[in-house]
């Protein structure tokens, strides 16, 4: 991983991973309701997903500079597990903590490198996941939330 | 006209000689109810011999609203803007009535500077009151300069009216519980200033309409009020205290602020046209002076209004009052009686015009000249739609 | 035949010019009451206007003939009036037909307006018409009294009855006027003046608080737009009368404004200061002071003047 | 007559070397005064349509219009005020009484048209020159006409409430009502704001003229529970009630529990008197809450023999669990559910659907079922160390409290949650005397909990930490203690939109400890006892079903309702969702004596 476009080859693969991973948790709920959660989060990450190819045919461009908040509550949730009777919260709470393993990930990734291009590209990728982590964080807070 | 004595002067006139109108003798003369020489809508059927009135009769009804009744049928912070237009000219005392009524029976205390906000309104009332019939008086006697100016100036206490009510000629301010506002800011120098015009005004008056020897000679001695004819005939107010009766409720029975106004009861010793019209010429003075004092003393902060039901559905609880004030012409009085619903049972309005216009007119004219007809009737300052609420 | 033709052009532009004048000076003057009473008054087109609105306005009723021959009469008198004094001195076009005995046709066509308003607002049957042109005509008997005394007076005194020559005796300076050679008939014929032009205290046949403005509420349309006319027409005439008699007349159409405007402002001085006099107290006025002036000027001319 | 009377006169010639009284200028071109009564201005978007004004006018000059820009907004009519200047006296009643002071009028006084239509006109909507004019006639500051403030309900003192669970509002007196009653401008909003549409004015009005009864039975026809909502309503209604715009909103929750504390539970058949007509059909209802019970009340009316199901021992679900007494006596709600049940209902306590009984039992014996279960399971904060035994969840003390039992909460307890279960815990904890801290994520105004129980759970001595948001629990070295580790939390403005979210400031970390922790943070459904088939068929969202038509369910002959079917979750919701479905199962049972007239909230119930 070297090259600024294999870098996006792998976020893009990442993201399309976590869609299927939403897709095939959604074929297994029968919790009344939450298929059709578990498919938006999957629509959500093809939408992640459209946006990277986006920025690899260069339609986009990452905005590494950009700060976003962080609400920091997925920091000090407790893991959970996918499991068939997933309720909506912990969807939530999965969802969160995937965004904020990548952001991790690409944030440490870009600590690493010496000042390039590629740096502000892993850079720029882990504003966007940490964007889609807000999004997430934010529906947990309006919706889970709500009486706290 | 001479009275016979040992009779009532109102018996005395209960059977006057009905004129043969067949005699050819006779013209008869309607001066109404479409006249400039009759305050207002209102008729005299006249009978004349020669240039003299041998017959006179009132009638009334063209003026006729029914503003008794429509206050049965209208809730009672509605009503209190219907009665300023009981009496065009002199919107305020009927407002002032109907609240103060209201607030008798229903218990409302009204607060200190409405009270004071009150004695003032409609002491301006009186001014430009007394400012229109001045004008009248002296044009219905045919000099047009004194209208001219009195007419202009009153308004500008209309001016004052319209900075303080929001309106000029229907002020709608005295509310049930209180007045609608306090004074708006600079109000007490314009005051001030406008009252100082007025009273170089009046002196001006006095000069070119009092000292004059055409008016003295049309007034002096026409449509003479004796004392023994004020109570058979119910006379009040300046006709009753131009022949010398010191009768004014302001004094008498005080209410608002006036108890703590000084002010002397003005009365005359000359009861014809000029006496009763330069006892007014006092008065218009006299409430100058009042509106000076109202201004001192009135006080510039506190509530305007008392704590007052919702009056969307206010019910006063069943009673009965009268209340009475001393308008320009005398006693005006509000006779209410209510049933404990959210409308007045019965509203009976008591304008002095009622006798004035009527039952006096109706005497006086008798032996005077068609030509003065006009004078006579404006001297006695009636006027016509508070004879027909 | 021809020279009177033109005679009659000549009174025709005159009669133009004096009534013109006469809404002129109308309006003016209501001007100065206005300014007396505080206003601001009437534009001057005001009197133009009127007459033009009423002029072209036309009516739907009928009161018979004489009511409208009424209206007709009364510019008949105005103009007929005019017709014999003349209007400036010494110039032949404004002469009219001025001759020997025209003062005494003056004075008759004087009254024949009133006359024929007489008639035709009596023809409208309403008791107000009728006591309008009662109290009209009752005042006018008074102050004719002392007017026609006035007139005696200096009809002795000139011992003509030629308004021309009374004006032409008066000539040569403001010395010669009647008003100095003759002021206590001058100031008899004020006082009827006073009576005459109808303003205050004597205005109680116009009174609008009995008869609302008197007969010519009667009338609408053209007849009142030429009661409005003959108002201007008349009001001018008896100014330029009373200059020729005793105001030494004029010479040219500016002295005239001025001395008929002077004329004017005497009626208005008083008019704007006193209510007016009940048509009893108006006749005994006229008959007592003035009629008394008039008579001691006779006395005055005959003792003084021409002794 | 003397020489002075003579030349007196001629002094009237000094005014014309004045100034003249006139103008030479029309007097169109002179301003009115600043407080002149000139045409009408309305501010419309501070106007809500509350018609007083059309109400106080004598002259019948104005009518209420729609206006289409300010339709469907809360707390407004959306009509606006139509002016006949045909009709106007220009008094300024309409300014005077106007509630929301939208209603101004502008200086201007000369305005000409060839079309007289135009002197009818909608202030504010239609466009008219003098829309801005600043001048004109205003109400005066301290001028009213009617009571700005409302009549104090008699409270225990704080300090007084504590000591016991007797309930804290005492109760109008009849001159209180009466005077509180009066307030009521009649503008019929709060009608149209409350979930339950209850007829508002009417019975309020029915306190002026002193007829409780008549109030009792407006009340009963879209709401049985008005025992029950007299004292714990939210009451959207007060929100809306355009008297709070300027001063206090009429007390509605109070006037209605006034009324209902005039009658007597043993007159209410009397005064109800509703006539049961049996129609044969059987309808099932699961949830013997307001929802449940108040579809029980309407579909009994209609003569359908109703049978509820209920988990619990008694009935009244989240009003009995829920609802501390010192709110909501136990015999207030005993006298709603008591009138409902002596209709001939048919509760069957201590019977859960899914264990006692099949659901799918439930649609073969009956024509219809109202599934009506609240949200009963406690929401977790998924921290590190929630599971430890000291922390306890606010339902649960609720309900041991209600039903007797002495929930352990020792002297010390941190409440965390800001909603009205939160409250509740918070003021329970201190009626067993305990110590109360609150800790809330956000600030105390974003707290979703009734202004009143924040404000008297402070009064009682509750500590609200607001911006306090828990990160971890860990044991203390007591087993009988817990302690808790919060961060401060800053507000901070989200880009994307929405409220101010809380975010954790990592450096201001606190730790506390306590006897135990009461989390309150919310609670979700339970509905594992429908089967898969079940759930995938009736459509649910977020947890929640989404009702059709008349609360109808994916399944025809399944209605839904209550805290389960709306996300507004409160009572009166509940209750008029009950309501509802009861209408949708009278259209489905008898669709040929179904009007739509028995839907309108002034009409017969259904």
């Amino acid at each position: 991983m070297n090259t600024v476009d294999e870098i996006l080859d792998y976020a893009i693969d990442q993201e399309q991973q976590a869609a299927d991973f939403y897709e095939d948790l959604a074929g297994r709920v029968e919790k009344g309701g939450m298929k059709e959660i578990l498919m938006e989060f999957s629509a959500e990450e093809q939408r992640h997903k459209q946006r990277l190819l986006a920025v690899k045919s260069g339609e986009h461009e990452l905005t590494p500079e950009q700060e976003v908040l962080d609400l920091k509550i997925s920091d000090y949730l407790i893991d959970v597990d996918a499991t068939d009777d997933i309720s909506y919260q912990d969807a939530l709470i999965v969802a969160m903590k995937r965004e904020r393993a990548a952001y991790k990930l690409y944030s440490d990734m870009a600590e690493k490198l010496p000042e390039s291009h590629l740096r502000k590209v892993i850079l720029g990728l882990a504003k966007e996941e940490a964007r889609h982590k807000l999004f997430f964080e934010s529906e947990y807070d309006e919706r889970v939330l709500r009486d706290n | 006209m001479t009275l016979s004595t040992g009779h009532s002067a109102a018996l005395d006139f209960a059977q006057p000689e009905p004129p043969d109108l067949s005699s050819g003798k006779y013209v008869k003369l309607w001066q109404g109810p479409q006249h400039p020489g009759i305050t207002g809508n209102m008729s005299l059927e006249l009978v004349l011999d020669g240039d003299t009135i041998v017959s006179c009769k009132t009638h009334v009804g063209y003026l006729h609203r029914g503003f008794e009744k429509l206050m049965e049928r209208r809730s009672f912070i509605q009503n209190f803007t219907v009665v300023c237009r009981i009496a065009v000219p002199e919107p305020t005392f009927n407002e002032y009535l109907y609240s103060h009524a209201v607030e008798e029976i229903s218990g409302i205390e009204v607060p200190e500077r409405a009270i004071w906000l009150r004695t003032m309104n409609l002491e301006l009332m009186r001014l430009a009151s007394f400012l229109m019939w001045i004008g009248g008086q002296s044009g219905a006697f045919g000099q047009y300069t004194v209208p001219n100016w009195t007419l202009a100036y009153r308004d500008y206490v209309l001016d004052l009216f319209e900075e303080m009510t929001g309106a000029r000629i229907y002020h709608m301010y005295i509310v049930p519980g209180g007045v609608r506002a306090g004074l708006p800011d600079g109000f007490e120098e314009r005051a001030r200033e406008i009252m100082k015009g007025a009273e170089k005004l009046l002196d001006q008056i006095e000069r070119v309409m009092f000292n004059n020897v055409v008016f003295k000679a049309r007034s002096k001695g026409l449509g003479i009020i004796t004392p023994d004819m004020v109570d058979p005939y119910g006379i009040v107010g300046p006709n009753a205290r131009a022949c010398g009766l010191a009768r004014d409720i302001r004094k008498d029975e005080p209410y608002l602020a006036y108890d703590r106004l000084d002010f002397e009861t003005i009365s005359g010793n000359e009861a014809d046209a000029y006496g009763r019209a330069y006892l007014r010429l006092q008065e218009t003075r006299q409430s100058i002076n009042l509106i000076r004092q109202c201004l001192d003393h009135a006080p510039t902060d506190g509530p305007f209004q008392a704590d007052m039901p919702n009056v969307l559905h206010w019910k006063v609880p069943a009673g009965e009052t009268y209340v009475k004030a001393e308008c320009t012409r005398g006693e005006y009085g509000y006779y209410m009686v209510t049933d404990g619903s959210e409308f007045v049972r019965r509203v009976h309005v008591r304008g002095p015009s009622y006798t004035h216009a009527i039952a006096v007119m109706e005497r006086l004219a008798v032996g005077t000249n068609i030509a003065d007809i006009a004078g006579l009737m404006v001297s006695l300052h009636t006027y016509p739609p508070e004879i027909e609420r | 035949m021809l020279e009177w033709l033109g005679k009659v052009g000549d009174f025709s532009l005159t009669l133009l010019i004096v009534t013109l004048y006469g809404l002129l000076v109308g309006a003016y003057i209501e001007r100065v009451i206005a300014k007396v009473q505080g206003r601001i008054g009437i534009p001057y087109s005001q009197p133009f206007i009127n007459i033009l609105k009423n002029f072209f306005k036309r009516t739907a009723v009928s009161h018979g003939v004489m009511f409208y021959l009424g209206p007709v009469f009364r510019i008949a008198g105005g103009i007929g009036t005019l017709a014999f004094i003349p209007v400036i001195y010494g110039n032949e076009m404004f002469s009219n037909f001025s001759m020997s005995g025209d003062l005494f046709l003056v004075i008759y066509f004087m009254f024949f307006g009133q006359l024929g308003m007489a008639l035709g607002a009596g023809e409208s049957g309403h008791p107000y018409s009728a006591i309008g042109i009662a109290r009209g005509l009752s005042q006018m008997t008074a102050y004719e009294v002392p007017f026609a005394l006035a007139v005696i007076s200096i009809v002795i005194q000139y011992d003509t009855l030629s308004i021309t020559e009374i004006v032409a005796a008066q000539q040569g300076g403001w010395q010669n006027w009647t008003l100095f050679t003759n002021w206590v008939a001058t100031l008899a014929a004020m006082l009827a003046f006073l009576g005459m032009t109808g303003y205050s205290p004597f205005d109680i046949f116009l009174a609008p608080q009995e008869i609302p403005i008197g007969p010519p509420t009667e009338f609408h349309s053209a007849y009142l737009g030429l009661l409005q006319t003959n108002r201007a027409l008349f009001g001018a005439t008896k100014l330029i009368l009373f200059m020729n008699l005793f105001f030494g007349g004029a010479t040219g159409w500016v002295e005239l404004m001025i001395k008929t405007l002077l004329i004017y402002m005497v009626a208005i001085v008083v008019g704007v200061a006193f209510p007016r006099f009940r048509v009893d107290q108006g006749i005994r006025f006229f008959l007592k002071i003035p009629t008394v002036i008039g008579i001691l000027s006779i006395i005055y001319v005959q003792m003084v003047l021409l002794s | 007559m003397n020489l002075r009377d003579l030349l007196s006169p001629f002094f009237v010639w000094q005014r014309a070397f004045e100034k003249p009284y006139t103008s030479i200028r029309p007097t169109i071109d002179r301003p009115g005064a600043p407080a002149y009564r000139g045409f009408h201005i309305n501010v419309s978007e501070e106007c809500v349509g509350c018609g007083s004004c059309h109400s106080i006018c004598q002259n019948h000059a104005i009518d209420m219009v729609p206006a289409a820009e300010f339709e469907g907004r809360t707390g407004d009519s959306g009509l606006r005020p139509r002016f006949d200047y045909g009709r106007c006296c220009w008094c300024g009643l309409c300014v005077d009484i106007c509630t929301a002071a939208s209603l101004r009028m502008s200086n201007e006084y000369a305005w000409i048209s060839e079309d007289p239509d135009e002197f009818h006109f909608t202030a504010g909507v239609d466009d008219k020159p003098w829309q801005n004019n600043e001048h004109g006639y205003r109400r005066a500051e301290g001028y009213h006409l009617y009571p700005p403030k409302r009549i104090e309900m008699d409270m225990l003192s704080p300090d007084e409430s504590v000591q016991s669970f007797e309930e804290v509002a005492r109760g109008y007196s009849e001159a209180q009502a009466k005077l509180e009653a009066d307030r009521c401008v009649e503008c019929g909003i709060c009608v149209a704001t409350c979930p339950a549409h209850m007829d508002v004015p009417d019975y309020i009005h029915s306190i002026r003229d002193g007829d409780y009864e008549k109030g009792l039975q407006l009340m009963y026809r879209t709401n049985p529970f008005p025992a029950t909502c007299g004292r714990i309503c939210t009451r959207r209604c007060e929100s809306v009630c355009p008297v709070g715009i300027l001063g206090e909103p009429v007390a509605i929750r109070w006037l209605k529990r006034f009324i209902v504390d005039q009658v007597d539970a043993k007159d209410y058949p009397r005064i109800l008197n509703d006539q049961i007509i049996e129609s044969g059909h059987r309808v099932a209802i699961i949830g013997a809450g307001p929802g449940g019970l108040s579809a029980a009340y309407y579909l009994r009316k209609k003569g359908h023999a109703v049978t509820v199901f209920e988990a619990g021992e008694t009935a009244g679900g989240m009003l009995r669990y829920g609802v501390p007494s010192y709110r909501l006596p136990d015999a207030d709600l005993d006298k709603d559910i008591a009138y409902i049940v002596s209709l001939g209902v048919d509760i069957r306590y201590n019977t859960r659907i899914g264990k006692d009984i099949d659901f799918e039992q439930l649609l073969q014996d009956y024509a219809a079922v109202f599934l009506s279960t609240g949200l009963s399971v406690p929401s977790n904060m998924r921290i590190q160390g929630e599971d430890h035994a000291r922390v306890l969840s606010g339902l649960q003390v609720l309900a041991d409290v209600a039903s007797g039992r002495d929930p352990g909460i020792g002297s010390r307890v941190a409440v965390i949650g800001g909603g009205n279960v939160a409250m509740d815990a918070a003021r329970v904890s201190r009626r067993l005397g305990a110590e109360v801290t609150i800790l809330y994520r956000r600030r105390i105004a974003d707290m979703p909990a009734d202004e009143e129980e924040i404000h008297e759970s402070q009064e009682e001595g509750c500590n609200i930490v607001p911006q306090a948001i828990p990160v971890e629990i860990i044991a203390a070295d007591k087993p009988q203690q817990v302690s808790i580790k919060w961060g401060e939390a800053e507000m901070v403005q989200d880009p994307t939109g929405g409220r101010p979210r809380p975010v954790l400031q990592e450096d201001r970390m606190h730790t506390d400890t306590y006897d135990c922790i009461i989390s309150a943070i919310g609670q979700g459904s339970d509905l594992d006892f429908l089967s898969k088939e079940n759930q995938q068929q009736l459509a649910i969202e977020w947890g929640k079903f989404t009702p059709g038509e008349y609360q109808q369910s994916a399944l025809q002959k399944v209605f839904v309702g209550g805290d389960v079917a709306n996300r507004t979750a409160d009572a009166i919701s509940a209750i008029e969702d009950g309501h509802h479905a009861a209408r949708g199962i009278e259209r489905l049972l008898n669709p040929d004596g179904f009007t739509a007239t028995q839907t309108d909230n002034t009409g017969e119930p259904a």
